[in-house]
């Protein structure tokens, strides 16, 4: 192979997503001279999907037609994630994608998703991320620190992520019953909803305790203040997406406190870099060094993605070889800065086990610091022993 | 006074500049039709993107800029034209251009059933009210769990790939499926802007356009000629529902993921096709060519710049409105006095005329 | 004489203020009928009552022995109602002919092709052939009053409302006016005509009706009605 | 008791969207303006105050207070210099002009302030509630719809009882002729948008304190605060407020019934009031 | 010096010159009468003195002083009321409103207030509370003088303020030129009715295609000549 390897990168760089590409440019810099000083040959062509999805597989079609690249990698929440895979999965161009939950990823791009029984692997495209069932685990072992009366209220709006979380076969509903857990879940609304009482009234009737739920920053703010407004305050809350990053937590002033997630990546994860040879701590640092903003969870799993991709890219030999590069993606086995990530099927459903690898997850809890700032605190990690907590979840007051 | 005298008056349309154009067009045309032997797939990509705005363009053009209905709310025909290819191809397993078909008819069904309540509206409150149905029409099938509720579905691969003319092209071409489906599609396209362009240019020649253009001026005064206003609206808007629909089910052939917020995104299917017809000229044919030109070579060269490029993007909306009212093509039009698509009726013979206005042109 | 036109008991309301009080009054087959009374009588409003753009309130409208009280303008039009407006109301953006056009070809169901030399033979009638080719929206507004009565009869109508279409002219074009209207009416069309401006309306109508607050307070010959001492005192402001 | 609840919180809703609509109301009366950058206005505004509330350490609501004469101002040039070039009897031109205008201020909001998510912060007020028999009623919601109540109370008084107001209801029926009365059409537009601004600026201060906002959030607001606009009729500022309650009702009753049909809610019952009104519920004699 | 003049005022409406080199004097106490055919420019003159179309400053002179350039809220400012053709109300305003905006830009004492406008006009008291589209157009056309009257004017525009009104008000209309005379304004007037226009005004000038043809005091000009003015000397 002559030339350089060719990397296209689809991100949402602006617009209402752009918080999780914040850490694109770093990354995608460090690569660029990690790469160079390894001696490989690297282009990466960058595409803003302006956080829309026909952006999305308008860049990704032209990715693959114009800039002719060998691999597709994309990242962040199933509406950049799945177009951009679905147009490669089209025009059979390798294609890794990551940071959305692996079933919004895989079934979200299935023709009926509704019918199991229809659902088809993919030939050329591969994600790693975690999954739902890790996301409960994390959630029903943070809950289990804690007394509560095991009544669960649900926030799922009505996108990607809030139908699978809330789908009556994958999702929430079958496990929180086998372990024990009553779920209100009210239905899905649609993200920006300006008010909150019915679900807050219906949260008040069950009775529950912990909260749960994927929503969007503006959602839980007016959510959140709504229930203290209302009455409403539940010992526990676990959300996922609305306060993954500083910033959506410090703009719930003081509420923010305690209030816990799933923590995919922080600088405490034993890992390093198949890259860099950095640890964790030292990626965050660099980050913040460089750009002088908080470390947030995407740097890990975008730096993860350019390490998978310089991995395939090595042990496929051709990179313009479609087949060669799909196969090598196949047969991955990296340790990367969020992990081992290996398509070996292992704790997957037998319909996603050729294109899904899990990477880790535990439960953190945000602990307000003098000055109205926030820590991310691991607080739980059954699920990965081998990521150390830095305390025990606290209710709420 | 006149009665007895035969008075040799001929009306005519046509103009020099415009019977040029036509013979251009023809070769374009075929130029157009050959295009997939010799560009390159991104260059076929890309005129397929052009192709699909400007039939968007001209069908919101007619409705706003000749039938006066300025509409907000265009993207409920694409998104429901699309979501009807949709069902039809991977819930009932019909081929996409029959399902292409079923989109825009579904679009049409649509149209009236939204029609009864838009039509009671005037102006301002039209726009919203457009708005309004295609906000609810996309919250409605943001519902429908069979094709994916608010998280969308992809279309099933095989479903383009073992369609038989897709199969054909492959075989002819010499290339591979993917790269078949592209020139499908684009050639679909090319009938569809081929089609839609022809159809308004044979309405505004014909007695109907005319009484579409004095419904837009005075509806009041258009009525009491005999004028049916709404029914020329509602020809207008079941017509333009229909076209959108189709060009929605043709885009999502091609883009193959669906997803109520891009199926109905204001921005994709109406702002940008706005932007298009006003920069490029409203209320005439060749504006939206104009426009979809200037659009695509502004996306082309500035959407790498992030957020920059939308605000370029707004600006020069912005300054082409204020600066150039009818649009790039109404400054060279006027200018030059040239128009492909002459549609003024124009008196000749019998005595001295005025000379201001005898151009030929739009109504407008 | 056959009536073309029969008004029975047309009543009107605009809240409290009635403006068409019972009204009744029938036109005759090729009858010239003038309409007078003070500003604000309800002239305007009979004229919108029977082209159907105002809606009754009571009583019905009979127009060539069909009830059209219900009918919309644009079926009354193609029966035969053409009107002016008072307020002259000109597709501004397409020219004079084309003007005509619309009128012509939809106000009696024909191909343009077929009714454009009649128009062209109108515009040259309203003294508009000169101007047959500029947008309406640039004619002057005696140009537009013009316009108003060509496109009314380009929809070749049996009856044809006009509502003060001789204001502001000068004595010469008021003349031309009235020789055009004549010419119409020998023509055999029905005119119903509303106007301030009596020696022109008188010249022409054989009938004059006088309105005031809605009611119909005289109907007759143009030389009756104007020595009548009510018209004198609450229309023309002479004392008696 | 529920049912009591969810009404009155889609009233406390329908304050929001009326104190959302107040000024798109003004402008849309005055000058038939379509203004589709009033939701990206807000957003000004609400960044307006965060960066006076953080730079200045000010309370928001005196923060507020210090913006509105910017916002006047701002709102002023804004129509003075560019939006008064649009206006005519075409909707056409304000329409795509200030759908460049909201890309614009997007953008240019994205570039200087990124794409996070903010908020004001408003200290104990946030959370703090008051109960009224059973029911325990937010004090910024409250606050949120005395104040929708104030603009509007003010702006109709404005509008109908002062020489100024007389002369904007003239001036938006013939800009012309109003100038030969002595009004300079160019100027009273420009006060007519300031004065909207500085509705917006009471709005953005409860966008801003209510939940997070971020650069893109505008357009998704804007479409509740047309339908206000409109179910209320063109310059009926009641009708506005009114409006804004149908809407936050309907909301509110729809997501009882089941979250899924919230939204979808509030725009029928728009639906269902246009059927019935096509002018809206207090429309003018003329328009 | 005079109140008024135009000195050699050009007017377009883009390409087309609907003036060329008008030259009018009012003095003060003066009624001067405009007549002439349609297009001739009457209302062209008008609109330019009222600042709605754009002069150079020094086309016209009010007091001496130039304000051929002033926008038309400057001039009523100063003065300068004007009847417009076609009545012109606001229809969202009411009847008492649309008089009210009259003294929006000049509040000046004097004889004109609401009341006196109704004292002149008595059936505009009983409608003061409807719209004022909803009037006949005698009505209307009332309120449009009555308007202008409000901002107590030193000179008053009136173009063609008698069309389409029924005798009896035309008469009413013309009888109230003495009052507001009386009452300090100066008039010009638009008129057709060439008789009418010699029965009123001190002084006449005749317009054809955008020039002054002829101009003097009624009792020095016989029909003959006027006439020619009218439509050019051919006639
Ligand atoms: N808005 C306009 N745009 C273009 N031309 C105009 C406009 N208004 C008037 N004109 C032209 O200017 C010339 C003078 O018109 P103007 O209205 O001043 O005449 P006038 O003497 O007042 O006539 P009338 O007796 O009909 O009122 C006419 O030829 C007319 O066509
Ligand atoms: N839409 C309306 N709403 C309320 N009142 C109206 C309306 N239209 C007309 N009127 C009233 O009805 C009465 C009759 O009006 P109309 O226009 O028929 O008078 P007219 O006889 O034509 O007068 P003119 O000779 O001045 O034109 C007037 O008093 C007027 O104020
Ligand atoms: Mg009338
Ligand atoms: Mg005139």
């Amino acid at each position: 192979q002559s030339g350089p390897v060719k990397l296209g990168y689809v991100s949402p760089q602006t617009g209402p997503l752009a918080a999780f590409a914040e850490a694109d440019n770093f990354v995608i810099e460090n690569f660029m001279k990690a790469t160079k000083a390894a001696g490989l040959n690297f282009e990466v062509i960058v595409k803003d999907s302006q956080s829309n999805p026909n952006r999305a597989a308008e860049v990704a079609k032209e990715l693959i037609v114009s800039d002719e690249i060998h691999i597709m990698l994309v990242a962040s929440t199933p509406e950049t994630t799945n177009p951009v895979t679905t147009t490669c999965e089209a025009e059979e161009v390798p294609c890794i994608s990551t940071m959305a939950p692996w079933q919004p990823w895989f079934i979200g791009q299935q023709a009926n998703p509704g019918d199991p029984s229809s659902w088809q692997p993919f030939n050329s495209s591969f994600h790693f991320f975690w999954g739902l069932e890790d996301v409960i685990a994390v959630f029903t072992n943070m809950w289990a620190q804690v007394e509560t009366n095991k009544q669960v209220g649900a926030l799922f709006p009505n996108d990607g992520d809030g139908n699978a979380w809330g789908d009556p076969n994958v999702g929430f509903p079958p496990v929180l019953a086998e372990k024990g857990y009553t779920l209100t879940d009210p239905g899905r609304y649609q993200n920006l909803t300006d008010d909150f009482s019915a679900q807050i009234n219906a949260f008040k009737q069950a009775n529950a305790e912990i909260i749960t739920g994927v929503v969007i920053p503006p959602d839980f703010t007016t959510f959140w203040n709504q229930a203290k407004q209302q009455g409403f305050t539940p010992k526990v809350a676990s959300i996922g997406k609305a306060i993954l990053f500083p910033q959506a937590v410090e703009a719930l002033g003081d509420s923010g406190h305690n209030l816990s997630s799933e923590v995919w990546w922080s600088p405490s994860h034993p890992f390093k870099s198949s890259l860099t040879g950095e640890t964790s701590a030292q990626v965050a640092e660099g980050f913040t060094a460089a750009t002088g903003r908080p470390w947030t969870q995407p740097i890990g799993f975008i730096h993860a993605l350019f390490e998978v991709a310089v991995d395939v890219a090595k042990r496929a030999g051709d990179t313009t070889d479609p087949d060669a590069v799909v196969a090598a993606i196949a047969a991955t086995k990296l340790d990367t800065l969020v992990g081992p990530v290996t398509w070996d099927g292992a704790n997957l459903p037998p319909f996603a086990q050729k294109n899904v690898a899990k990477t880790p997850l535990v439960g953190g809890q945000w602990r307000l610091k003098d000055g109205g700032s926030y820590d991310l605190v691991v607080v739980d990690n059954k699920t990965a022993p081998n990521i150390p907590t830095g305390g025990q979840m606290e209710p709420i007051v | 006074m006149s009665a007895g005298t035969i008075t040799p008056w001929t009306v005519r349309t046509r103009t020099r500049a415009a019977t040029g154009f036509a013979i251009v067009a023809i070769v374009l045309l075929a130029v157009a039709v050959a295009a997939p032997l010799f560009v390159s797939r991104g260059t076929l990509q890309d005129l397929f993107f052009i192709l699909t705005m400007l039939v968007l363009a001209q069908n919101w053009n007619l409705l706003a800029g000749y039938a006066g209905l300025v509409s907000v709310g265009q993207q409920a025909f694409v998104g429901f034209g699309a979501y009807a290819m949709f069902a039809c191809v991977s819930l009932w397993g019909l081929d996409p251009v029959s399902a292409i078909l079923v989109g825009g008819i579904a679009a049409a069904l649509l149209s009236i059933a939204t029609g009864f309540f838009v039509f009671r509206l005037y102006g301002a409150y039209f726009a919203i009210g457009t708005w309004v149905v295609a906000e609810v029409v996309r919250l409605v099938l943001a519902q429908w769990r069979a094709l994916g509720g608010g998280t969308g579905t992809s279309l099933p691969n095989t479903a383009i790939r073992d369609f038989p003319p897709v199969e054909w092209i492959s075989d002819a071409f010499g290339v591979r499926s993917s790269q078949a489906a592209d020139i499908l599609t684009y050639w679909l396209a090319l009938v569809l802007v081929c089609a839609t362009t022809g159809f308004i240019y044979w309405l505004l020649r014909s007695r109907q356009g005319l009484g579409l253009a004095a419904v837009r001026d005075n509806q009041e005064a258009a009525r009491s000629v005999g004028v049916d206003a709404r029914r020329i609206k509602w020809i207008v808007y079941v017509a333009v529902a229909f076209a959108t629909g189709l060009a929605g089910a043709l885009i999502y052939v091609q883009k193959a993921r669906i997803s109520p917020d891009a199926a109905f995104s204001v921005i994709d299917w109406t702002a940008y096709v706005i932007f298009i017809v006003v920069i490029g000229g409203i209320g005439t044919l060749e504006g939206p060519i104009v426009g979809v030109i200037v659009f695509f070579i502004l996306q082309k060269t500035l959407a790498d710049f992030g957020s920059w490029y939308l605000l370029v993007l707004g600006l020069i909306g912005i300054a082409v409105m204020l600066f150039a009212p009818k649009g790039l093509w109404g400054l060279f039009s006027d200018r030059t006095g040239i128009q492909f698509f002459p549609v003024r009726r124009i008196l000749k013979g019998g005595p001295n005329f005025d000379k201001t206005g005898t151009r030929g042109g739009p109504h407008g | 004489m056959q009536p073309v036109l029969e008004i029975i008991g047309l009543t009107k309301r605009f809240g409290a203020l009635t403006v068409a009080d019972e009204v009744s009054f029938a036109l005759g087959s090729g009858e010239a009928l003038g309409i007078i009374g003070p500003n604000g009588a309800g002239k305007s409003t009979l004229f919108n009552l029977i082209t159907g753009n105002l809606k009754v309130d009571g009583g019905r409208i009979v127009f060539a022995g069909t009830d059209v009280t219900h009918a919309a303008p644009m079926q009354r039009c193609l029966m035969g109602v053409g009107r002016t407006f008072q307020i002259p109301q000109p597709f501004e953006k397409l020219t004079a002919f084309e003007n005509l056009l619309v009128a012509g070809s939809f106000g009696s169901r024909k191909r343009e092709a077929d009714v454009a030399d009649a128009c062209a033979d109108i515009l040259v009638q309203t003294g508009l052939i000169a101007r047959a080719n500029v947008p309406a929206g640039r004619l002057s507004l005696l140009e537009r009053k013009r316009l108003e009565l060509a496109r009314a009869l380009a929809t070749a109508p049996k009856v044809l409302l006009l509502d003060e279409i001789a204001g502001g002219l000068t004595e010469g074009e008021c003349t031309q006016l009235v020789a055009t209207i004549r010419d119409i009416h020998a023509s055999g069309m029905s005119i119903i005509w509303i106007e301030h401006v009596l020696h022109a309306l008188n010249s022409v109508v054989e009938r004059l009706l006088v309105l005031d607050f809605g009611k119909v307070i005289g109907i007759g010959k143009p030389d009756e009605i104007m020595a009548s001492r009510e018209v004198r005192e609450i229309y023309l402001g002479i004392e008696v | 008791m529920i049912w009591v609840d969810t009404i009155v919180q889609g009233i406390l809703l329908g304050g929001l969207y009326a104190l959302f609509a107040a000024g798109l109301s003004l402008v849309f009366g005055v000058m038939r303006l379509v203004n589709l950058a009033h939701g990206d206005l807000i957003v000004l505004g609400a960044f307006l105050i965060l960066v006076l509330v953080t730079a200045l350490g000010l309370n928001p609501f005196l923060a507020a207070l210090v913006a509105l004469p910017v916002m006047f101002g701002l709102g002023w040039l804004l129509q003075y210099h560019v939006l008064n070039r649009t206006l005519g009897d075409d909707i056409l031109p304000p329409l795509l002009v200030t759908f460049g205008l909201s890309i614009v201020i997007q953008n240019a909001l994205l570039e200087s302030f990124s794409a996070d998510s903010r908020r004001i912060p408003a200290g104990a007020l946030e959370t703090a509630s008051i109960s009224l028999g059973p029911i325990a009623v937010g004090v910024m919601p409250l606050l949120t719809f005395v104040s929708a109540v104030a603009v509007i109370l003010g702006l109709n008084l404005l509008f109908y009882r002062t020489e100024l107001g007389r002369a904007f209801r003239a001036t938006s029926d013939d800009a012309v002729t109003a100038g030969l009365m002595g009004v300079d059409p160019k100027r009273l537009f420009a006060t007519a948008t300031g004065l909207a601004m500085i509705v917006v600026t009471i709005a953005a201060l409860y966008l801003g304190t209510r939940s997070n906002f971020d650069p893109t959030i505008g357009p998704a607001r804007l479409i509740y605060a047309f339908e206000a606009v409109i179910i209320g009729g063109l310059g009926s500022f009641w009708g506005t407020l009114a409006g804004g309650i149908i809407i936050g009702v309907a909301q509110t009753l729809g997501a009882a019934i089941n979250p899924e049909w919230q939204i979808l809610a509030g725009h029928v019952a728009f639906l269902v009031v246009l059927l019935a009104r096509p002018r809206g519920l207090f429309p003018r004699a003329t328009d | 010096m005079p109140l008024l003049v135009t000195r050699g005022l050009t007017a377009r409406y883009g390409d087309f010159q609907a003036l060329f080199g008008v030259d009018v004097v009012l003095e003060a106490g003066e009624t001067v009468a405009i007549i002439g055919a349609n297009g001739a420019g009457k209302t062209t003159l008008m609109r330019s003195i009222a600042g709605v179309l754009p002069n150079a400053p020094g086309e016209i002179l009010f007091d001496g002083e130039p304000i051929g350039a002033l926008a038309s809220a400057k001039v009523m400012a100063r003065g300068i009321a004007m009847v417009p053709e076609g009545r012109k109300l606001f229809p969202s305003l009411s009847v008492e409103e649309n008089l009210l905006m009259g003294s929006y830009g000049r509040k000046a004492a004097g004889a004109w207030s609401l009341d006196t406008v109704y004292e002149l006009f008595p059936i505009l008291k009983e409608r003061r509370g409807s719209p004022g589209t909803a009037l006949s157009g005698g009505q209307q056309q009332m309120v449009a003088i009555g308007r202008a009257l409000m901002s107590n004017p030193r000179v008053l525009l009136c173009d063609e303020i008698s069309l389409g009104l029924a005798p009896v008000v035309i008469r009413d209309i013309y009888a109230a030129f003495p009052k507001i005379k009386a009452a300090g304004a100066s008039l010009v007037i638009v008129e057709q009715d060439i008789s009418q226009a010699m029965k009123v005004a001190d002084r006449v000038y005749c317009m054809m295609e955008g020039r002054v043809t002829l101009s003097g005091r009624p009792a020095e000009l016989d029909r003959q000549r006027i006439h020619a003015a009218y439509f050019g000397a051919a006639a």
